[in-house]
């Protein structure tokens, strides 16, 4: 008898080729299917992988890779140090170039064979996160001759990993149908086959879920947590994502170039009552850009306190007189953010700010209004590093010239973030990272509100599942009763 | 057939039948204690004003009334049924045996030919699904005896006809479908609900003698409906008059139509323009309406003045564009108007007619320039209106106006009469204010014998014959000097057309206005026309007074034209010819022009196209 | 389908039974859009809030369990009914301005087409082909990709496409009156076109305008919804009831109310008008005046 | 020959129609922003470089009239080509066509069944009770926001009484709810027009004439009345598939159906050029070829208009 775990995830990757996504949604299906050199599990501790272990040489400029034994891809090939360069090369070279994952590995120089199970990476520049970078996306290892059998159009629709299940079958926009594969070389999937579905409505995604349609449903919108919480069948497991959520400011122009107004602003905003009140408690405030979880996460760093009274005060000094109006700019399908937008503005309200809301198309709200600097007094920014590491977030933030970052340009930043990015030494690091945190903090830069949970509901007939704080769930545990 | 002789009962007797629409207290009784019967191999006409009940008396008999809404109220309809096999109340029937006498005992022809066939199914099947259903025919048999009825009514090319849909059919066509179709099961009643009304004379004449020539042949029992006292006269054994839902006389043909007893039947009678009536006077003359408002004395019979025409036509051409083929290159042409030439003095009417498709409004229309001709001229006054550039042109519709044919449709329904009246002033300047208009109405609505207080009423507040008035009550609004009347009186009721006509006449003796009146109907036309221009295939056959067209007709197709008129003469058969065929088409091949007619004098005034051959 | 093909007999009892559903569609017409319209136009005196104060400690009330909030509250604590009756202002704004603005610019250009013919018919009836073969959402999500969301540009969107239907429905209409006797008549004693267009063939035309205006009223409301709800409409703090489905949807488990309830007030104004346009689909029939 | 030379005109037009869409969609699609930058929207670190190294990759260097004639030559050929992130287009449209057409013809299936009866119904009893109800019901049908009813109907029958699924596309019981949603509301439309096109032919004269011809009852209403009451329905059916389009890319996003609405939204938010070109310009000829049909069917009821 032959079992079926049934999933509902709200994306379509488009594409299966690990190089060619950056979406989540791939995530959640090419984890189960490809593995890295390093693996991280849903504890986000980094363990050996498809490396057995590796060792910095050089003067940290060449890192060498012990690979695993005995490993063999989906098709029957077999893994070794060749797969591992043909898939640096290719994802460095001309096929790397017209996907978006090339970028997060340019620090790598190249790939040099030493034997069969023994290569090495010549690093051009140093990168801290590298380890962690292997671990995902771009760096699963794909099958050299696979590829150059099949070409790379049929890679993208039927791609062969080394992982616990293999693509029977992707079926754009409706679903992928995975089945357990056999010679798995770090144990076995319990369930025979998984077939996740694409369904993009939240409402009937939900509905699929709360039917019994599907046995485990991912992006469950905030809004479904209490129906999910009261329903018999249905379990809901959450754990803290990557994904902050913060409003940023325009400190170039505005009344918000005044940083007096900016605090004021945070001090207006009750991120507690909005964790609690429109998250479902699914979600922590913070007081920088990043979770608890994250690399450079200070826990001593306080966010400034809810305090209309204050705010108004700071207001009247820099001058702002009541009724002055500002705009708000948001992405326009980000149903959560909508409800937060308008309770933040209704904050706003009561300290004399009037705030309009401008919704965008996600496409033009980042590369124009972002990018181009056409924002309002304040704007909306989400971001979730599947790396757990300030530095990601942080670098797009602060960094002067950075795509994402129109208005800060600060030399102090500019200088700890990029004295971080020379040095493997976590410790630097971290007291770097905090700095800027701190620093941004200081500055009210911009007002971070919370780190959402990643939340899934799944069936009580479902076992042995493990929410990943990164999307990237796996089936291969998970048995049906 | 079984027919069993002349039995002594009638085969269809109707007492006291009653029908109403509505139900409650806004019930309406729409026929009325009608009683009547039908004997074997008789016919019946029911003559009426519109609205009557005729129509609704036969619907009854069928057993249709329900699905119009409508209801028997009272009396019986008794009927020798055969396939029913006893007499029967057809009011008392279930629906599943009303259908077995339907069509196949009790037949009915429509007063509508054009909308009575189904658009979208052949003729054949639609004759052959009643033999099938009543005679059990199988689909060839069925085809076999709908071809012979279809030759029987002498359609053309039976046939072919057969597998051709209504659409292609002309109006006289369809009527002789339906009449072989009402046929085709061999009832013992026909009804034939105006069967003619709306078609031209020469048809009319045929079907008439086919409808007659039939009975003879099936000894079907007829009951004919009819409002055209002429034609009654031709066709019935005996008459039943009504009036606002009532039957108002009855009795044998003769004695009904030659002594008349009731007032509404002599008021009827009276107004029948006879044709022959006039034979040996020159001058038109009114109708001799009782208690109409004036006197025909009143209008004196002045002699025209010939010296100066109003209107002088020359060589007037008009032709159609038929476009066909892959690039729609003109592949043939209708010839409406060919060389037609004609002069019209002040204070004459010149009568211009013809059969449908004759070119007649063509005429008219291009005289009102709603038309562009080929080639021709034309003068007012002497001043000739096509070589003048467009604008200036435009000037002259104040000089001739027209009347249209349907006097509903040429009045706006959203504009009152007041306003329709006075717009054509308006446009021309005549009357500049408020008052002035006011006046104008007034005065123009007395003219045409309506109160002034209506001119605030809208169109659907008159009768026919009052809105045909507004109509000529508007043309009279610019004083023009012409009036082009195209079948301005052939939509009406013979006694409001007869007030019509005697209207226009009072106009012309009060104005000296000119008249070109378009119409085929020749009864009208021998009273009011000075002259006469006979029209055939867009060519002028015949032109002369009145008198020399009427009392000596020399083209073939004017004699045709005339002997057509079904002449009220009660008792006596006519005895002119069966016309066979269609009417030839103007239609024709790019290149193919048609021989153009030379007229030659035959007396004073009296011109006649020279024969072919 | 004209006049002529109709039985008289028959249609003159049609008239006569006019049922009396024909009163029932007026007054339940009128009744809906008026008492809506009111509501509408009055909403700022019935809610001066807006609909819009945030109240999260009753955010999702249920309905009918207070006076304050009577047909509940939206994850924001917001009155859904202070919300329905200001969303309505942009519903009926967008319909009507819409319907307006298409009604005069196709009416104007059929008309002249119509009456015309020659290029700019053959214009209107090619652009009315292509418009015909594009679906009007994905035009509008193409459009507003281009032009950025707003209530203002759906409008004029909704404008750009369906003058057209109005073009068509009028050329037709004219291309018909044109050769009615009356137009004719007028022709004959040199009326100006201009004249003839507007004193004769408009008023004539009106009738199947009319409902074709009600009914595109209707759609628009639904379609201006539609668009809200994919996102591409008002703006979040302005309630819409496009708006108010869209972000319902969610909730729809867990709180029905702020899903049904806007749906409702679509269905009631759109039902209104509908039954108006029927009303006066059968008054403005020619046939039923002649009575 | 003139039935040859109705079809090759109207088909020509068809053709016109088509190319003006498609040269339509082509422009505009170009106005709304540029694939390379939404391509990479959310990846923090673009170059100049990198745009202009994707925007040769997709072939966007190229001038605008190479870029539709292409287009146009892979129309033809059927290649519909690329998209510019997700592989072949036909692959992609060979799913999502399908699937519409299923919901399209279920929806319309839906609603002519119901509505012939219905207003058939409506029209014998014009005035009666059931006649009003019909009357009420059906502007009740019409007054729905199509996505409203859709979230209605899953709340009601997935979730509440779970009897049908909430999406999928797989199994028939799937295309239930979505073909219902769109049935009802052109049933709606369509009971108002089959009742009054029943109306006016029932009360044509040839349809009296049947009856005295003592044709039964059936014959007369389905035989007589509603062969040429057909010939009014089929033509606004045809005009109404524009509509039914437009409603289906909304109520497919409900229902997560693989069609080609969800596809063309899909590609509108990416601003996937040759996908959103390819899917408009078949819904297009689609909607055009459903119309020429309409045309052609439409001179087999009526003979009136086939020319002999
Ligand atoms: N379906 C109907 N409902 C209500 N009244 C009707 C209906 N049909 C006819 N009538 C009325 O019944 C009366 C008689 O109509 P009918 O058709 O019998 O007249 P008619 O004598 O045939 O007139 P015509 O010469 O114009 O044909 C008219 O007053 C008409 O208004
Ligand atoms: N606009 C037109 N296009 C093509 N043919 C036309 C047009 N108008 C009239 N005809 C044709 O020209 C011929 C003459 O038409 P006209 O209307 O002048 O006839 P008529 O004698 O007035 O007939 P009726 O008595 O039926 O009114 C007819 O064969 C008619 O079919
Ligand atoms: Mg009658
Ligand atoms: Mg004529």
């Amino acid at each position: 008898q032959d079992t079926t775990l049934n999933v509902a995830q709200r994306q379509d990757p488009q594409n299966l080729d690990p190089i060619d996504t950056f979406r989540l949604s791939w995530g959640s299906i090419g984890s189960n299917v490809f593995d890295g050199l390093v693996f991280r599990g849903e504890d986000l501790e980094l363990q050996p992988g498809l490396a057995t272990g590796w060792e910095f040489l050089d003067d940290e400029t060449r890192i060498r890779f012990t690979l695993r034994e005995g490993v063999e891809f989906h098709n029957g090939e077999p893994f070794n140090a060749e797969a591992v360069k043909y898939t640096f090369d290719r994802l460095l070279g001309e096929e790397g170039e017209k996907g978006p994952q090339r970028s997060n590995y340019t620090s790598i120089g190249e790939v040099v064979v030493v034997d069969e199970f023994t290569v090495d990476f010549m690093m051009e520049r140093p990168d801290p996160v590298l380890i962690t970078k292997l671990a995902g996306y771009g760096a699963m290892i794909v099958p050299p001759m696979y590829i150059q059998e099949v070409g790379e159009e049929a890679f993208d629709m039927q791609p062969v990993g080394t992982g616990p299940f293999r693509v029977v079958e992707y079926t754009p926009t409706v679903g992928v149908t995975l089945e357990k594969f056999d010679n798995y070389w770090n144990g076995e999937a319990q369930v025979d086959e998984v077939n996740i579905r694409f369904i993009s409505e939240d409402a009937t995604r939900m509905a699929e879920l709360l039917s019994g349609g599907v046995d485990i449903a991912l992006n469950i919108p905030t809004p479904s947590v209490e129906t999910i919480q009261n329903h018999p069948d249905v379990d809901l497991v959450a754990v803290d994502g990557p994904t902050v959520v913060l409003t940023r400011f325009n400190t170039a122009n505005g009344i918000t170039a005044d940083p007096r107004v900016r605090q004021a602003i945070s001090m207006a905003v009750d991120r507690v009552t909005i964790v609690e009140a429109l998250l479902g408690g699914l979600a922590s405030p913070i007081s920088s850009a990043q979770g608890a979880k994250s690399f450079g996460n200070d826990p001593e760093l306080e966010a400034y306190p809810f305090d209309p009274e204050a705010a108004k005060a700071l207001l009247a000094e820099a001058g702002v007189v009541p009724g002055t109006e500002i705009t708000l700019d948001m992405p326009n399908n980000d149903e959560t953010f909508r409800e937060v937008a308008q309770v933040i503005s209704a904050f706003l309200g009561q300290v004399g700010l009037n705030v309009n809301i401008r919704t965008h198309e996600r496409g033009v709200y980042f590369n124009d209004i972002i990018e181009n600097g056409k924002t309002g007094e304040i704007f909306y920014y989400g971001w979730g590093g599947w790396t757990f590491d300030f530095d990601n977030t942080a670098y797009i933030l602060y960094h002067t010239g950075e795509r994402f970052n129109p208005y800060v340009s600060d030399e102090k930043l500019d200088e700890l973030l990029d004295a971080q990015r020379q040095t493997y030494d976590r410790d630097v690091r971290e007291g770097a990272l905090q700095e800027v945190a701190r620093y941004a903090h200081e500055q009210a830069l911009d007002l971070p509100l919370y780190n959402t949970a990643t939340i899934y509901g799944v069936n009580t007939s479902v076992e042995g599942f493990v929410p990943a704080p990164d999307d990237r769930a796996r089936y291969m545990n998970v048995t049906l009763d | 057939m079984t027919d069993t002789t002349a039995s002594k009962t009638p085969l269809l007797c109707v007492r006291d039948l009653s029908v109403t629409f509505g139900d409650g207290p806004s019930a309406a009784r729409v026929v009325d204690g009608v009683s009547f019967d039908l004997a074997h191999n008789r016919t019946l006409a029911i003559v009426g004003e519109s609205g009557s009940g005729k129509s609704i008396t036969s619907l009854a008999i069928l057993g249709l009334l329900k699905h119009l809404g409508g209801r028997i109220a009272g009396g019986e309809m008794l009927f020798q049924s055969d396939v029913l096999g006893r007499r029967v109340n057809l009011d008392q029937l279930t629906e599943n045996e009303l259908r077995q006498v339907r069509g196949n005992e009790i037949a009915m022809i429509f007063q509508e030919p054009m909308t009575s066939l189904n658009p979208v199914y052949t003729i054949g099947s639609q004759m052959g699904e009643t033999l099938a259903l009543h005679q059990g025919l199988s689909r060839s048999n069925a085809r076999q005896k709908a071809q012979e009825f279809l030759d029987l009514v002498r359609l053309p090319n039976a046939k072919r006809l057969l597998d051709s849909y209504p659409h292609q059919l002309s109006g006289g066509m369809r009527q002789r479908v339906m009449i072989a179709m009402a046929l085709c099961c061999q009832p013992k009643i026909l009804i034939a609900d105006e069967p003619t009304t709306a078609l031209d004379v020469t048809i009319q004449a045929q079907i008439l003698h086919i409808i007659r020539d039939l009975q003879a042949k099936m000894r079907t029992s007829v009951i004919f409906i009819s409002h055209d006292m002429g034609v009654v006269s031709e066709m019935a054994d005996d008459v039943l008059v009504m009036k606002a839902s009532k039957p108002i006389e009855a009795g044998g043909v003769k004695e009904v139509l030659s002594h008349p007893k009731a007032p509404y039947t002599q008021e009827l009678l009276a107004a029948v323009p006879r044709i022959g009536s006039m034979t040996g006077t020159t001058m038109p003359k009114l109708f001799d309406i009782p208690g109409q408002e004036f006197a025909p004395e009143t209008v004196p019979a002045k002699p025209v003045d010939r010296s100066k025409p109003v209107l002088e036509i020359e060589d007037l051409t008009v032709r159609f564009d038929i476009r066909g083929g892959l690039l729609s290159r003109v592949t043939h042409r209708v010839h409406a108007a060919e060389k037609v030439s004609f002069n019209i003095y002040p204070g004459e009417t010149l009568a211009l007619v013809g059969e449908s498709g004759s070119g007649k409004s063509t005429v008219g229309k291009t005289i009102q320039q709603l038309q562009d001709p080929v080639s021709g001229a034309m003068r007012f006054h002497g001043q000739d209106i096509f070589s003048l550039p467009a604008d200036d042109r435009k000037a002259f519709r104040k000089q001739t106006q027209y009347v249209f044919q349907d006097p509903y449709g040429s009045l706006n329904p959203r504009k009152t009469v007041g306003d329709s009246l006075i717009e054509p002033a308006l446009v021309h300047g005549l009357v500049t204010s408020k008052a002035e208009a006011k006046d104008k109405i007034a005065d123009l609505l007395v003219k045409v014998g309506l109160p002034a207080d209506h001119a605030g009423r809208y169109p659907h507040q008159f009768s026919g014959g009052q809105r045909q008035r507004l109509c000529i009550a508007r043309a009279l609004a610019c004083d023009p000097s012409l009036i082009i009347a195209d079948e301005a009186v052939s939509a009406l009721d013979v006694s409001v057309q007869a007030q019509v006509v005697n209207l226009l006449m009072q106009l012309q003796a009060e104005q000296g206005l000119s008249y070109l009146f378009i119409t085929h109907d020749m009864a009208v036309v021998e009273r009011i026309s000075h002259r006469v221009a006979v029209m055939y295939l867009g060519q002028i056959v015949e032109i002369g007074s009145r008198q020399q067209v009427f009392e000596n007709p020399q083209h073939p197709y004017t004699k045709r034209l005339l002997s057509a008129v079904p002449v009220l003469n009660p008792g006596v058969r006519p005895t002119r010819p069966p016309l066979e065929g269609e009417i030839p088409s103007g239609m024709r091949a790019v290149g193919n022009e048609p021989a153009p007619v030379t007229l030659k004098a035959v007396s004073d005034g009296h011109f006649v196209a020279e024969q072919a051959s | 389908m004209t006049e002529a093909t109709q039985n008289p007999t028959a249609s003159r009892f049609q008239r006569f039974r006019k049922s009396r559903f024909a009163k029932f569609e007026f007054v339940a017409g009128v009744t809906l859009t008026c008492v809506l319209t009111l509501l509408v136009v009055f909403s700022g005196v019935l809610f001066p809030g807006g609909g819009s104060e945030v109240n999260l400690l009753a955010r999702l009330s249920e309905p009918f369990q207070s006076w304050e909030n009577p047909l509940g509250t939206d994850p924001l604590g917001r009155d859904i009914l202070a919300r329905i009756v200001h969303g309505g202002r942009i519903s009926l704004t967008v319909g009507l301005l819409s319907a307006l603005g298409s009604v005069v610019l196709g009416t104007v250009i059929g008309l002249y087409a119509g009456y015309y013919r020659g290029i700019l018919d053959s214009f209107v009836m090619r652009f009315a082909d292509v418009q015909l073969a594009l679906p009007f959402i994905l035009l509008a999500i193409t459009v507003i990709a281009i032009v950025g969301p707003g209530i203002d540009r759906i409008i004029i969107l909704m404008i750009v496409s369906q003058w057209v239907q109005y073009a068509r429905l009028v050329r037709g209409s004219v291309l018909s009156l044109r050769e009615r006797e009356f137009v004719q008549a007028a022709v004959s004693y040199g009326l100006p076109n201009w004249k003839i267009i507007f004193s004769h063939i408009l008023p004539n035309a009106m009738g199947p305008l009319i409902i074709l205006l009600t009914l595109n009223v209707a759609n628009n409301i639904l379609l201006e919804s539609s668009l809200t709800f994919l996102g591409l409409g008002a703006d979040p703090q302005t309630p819409s009831w496009g708006g108010m489905l869209s972000e319902g949807r969610s909730y729809i488990q867990t709180a029905w109310w702020i899903t049904v309830f806007p749906g409702i007030a679509i269905m009631l104004t759109v039902l209104g008008l509908n039954l108006l346009g029927d009303w006066l689909r059968d008054e403005l029939d020619p046939l039923s005046k002649t009575r | 020959m003139p039935v040859f030379r109705f079809i090759l005109q109207r088909a020509l037009q068809a053709v016109l129609v088509t190319l003006a869409v498609t040269l339509f969609v082509a422009l505009a699609v170009r106005l709304t922003g540029d694939p390379a930058v939404m391509m990479t929207a959310e990846s923090s670190s673009v170059t100049e470089e990198d745009l202009i190294r994707i925007r040769e990759a997709l072939g966007l260097n190229q001038p605008f009239y190479a870029q539709y004639l292409d287009f146009l030559k892979g129309l033809i050929t059927f290649d519909l080509g690329n998209s510019f992130f997700r592989g072949s287009i036909a692959d992609l449209i060979s799913i999502a066509l399908p699937s519409t057409l299923i919901l399209a013809v279920a929806s319309m299936g839906i609603s002519i069944l119901i509505s012939i009866p219905l207003g058939i119904h409506a029209a014998l009893h014009k005035g009666g009770i059931s006649d009003q109800i019909i009357r009420v019901l059906s502007l009740v049908g019409l007054s729905f926001p199509n996505f409203w009813l859709g979230i209605m109907f899953v709340l009601l029958l997935s979730i509440t009484f779970p009897i049908l699924p909430a999406s999928g596309f797989e199994t028939w019981s799937a295309l239930i709810l979505p073909a219902l949603t769109i049935g009802i509301i052109l049933t709606a439309t369509n009971v108002r027009l089959v009742r009054t096109q029943m109306l006016e032919t029932l009360s044509a004269q040839y349809v009296m004439v049947a009856r005295a011809k003592g044709l039964s009852e059936w014959s007369v209403i389905y035989k007589h009345a509603l062969r040429n009451a057909a010939i009014a329905i089929v033509t606004f059916l045809g005009l109404q598939f524009g509509n039914l389009i437009g409603g289906l890319v909304v109520v497919e996003l409900v229902f997560n159906w693989p069609g080609m609405g969800t596809l063309s939204i899909e590609a509108i938010a990416q601003r996937d050029y040759p996908l959103l070109q390819a899917t408009v310009t078949i819904l297009a000829i689609m909607i055009v070829a459903v119309n020429l049909a309409v045309d052609l069917v439409y001179g087999l009821i009526d003979p009136r208009i086939r020319v002999a």
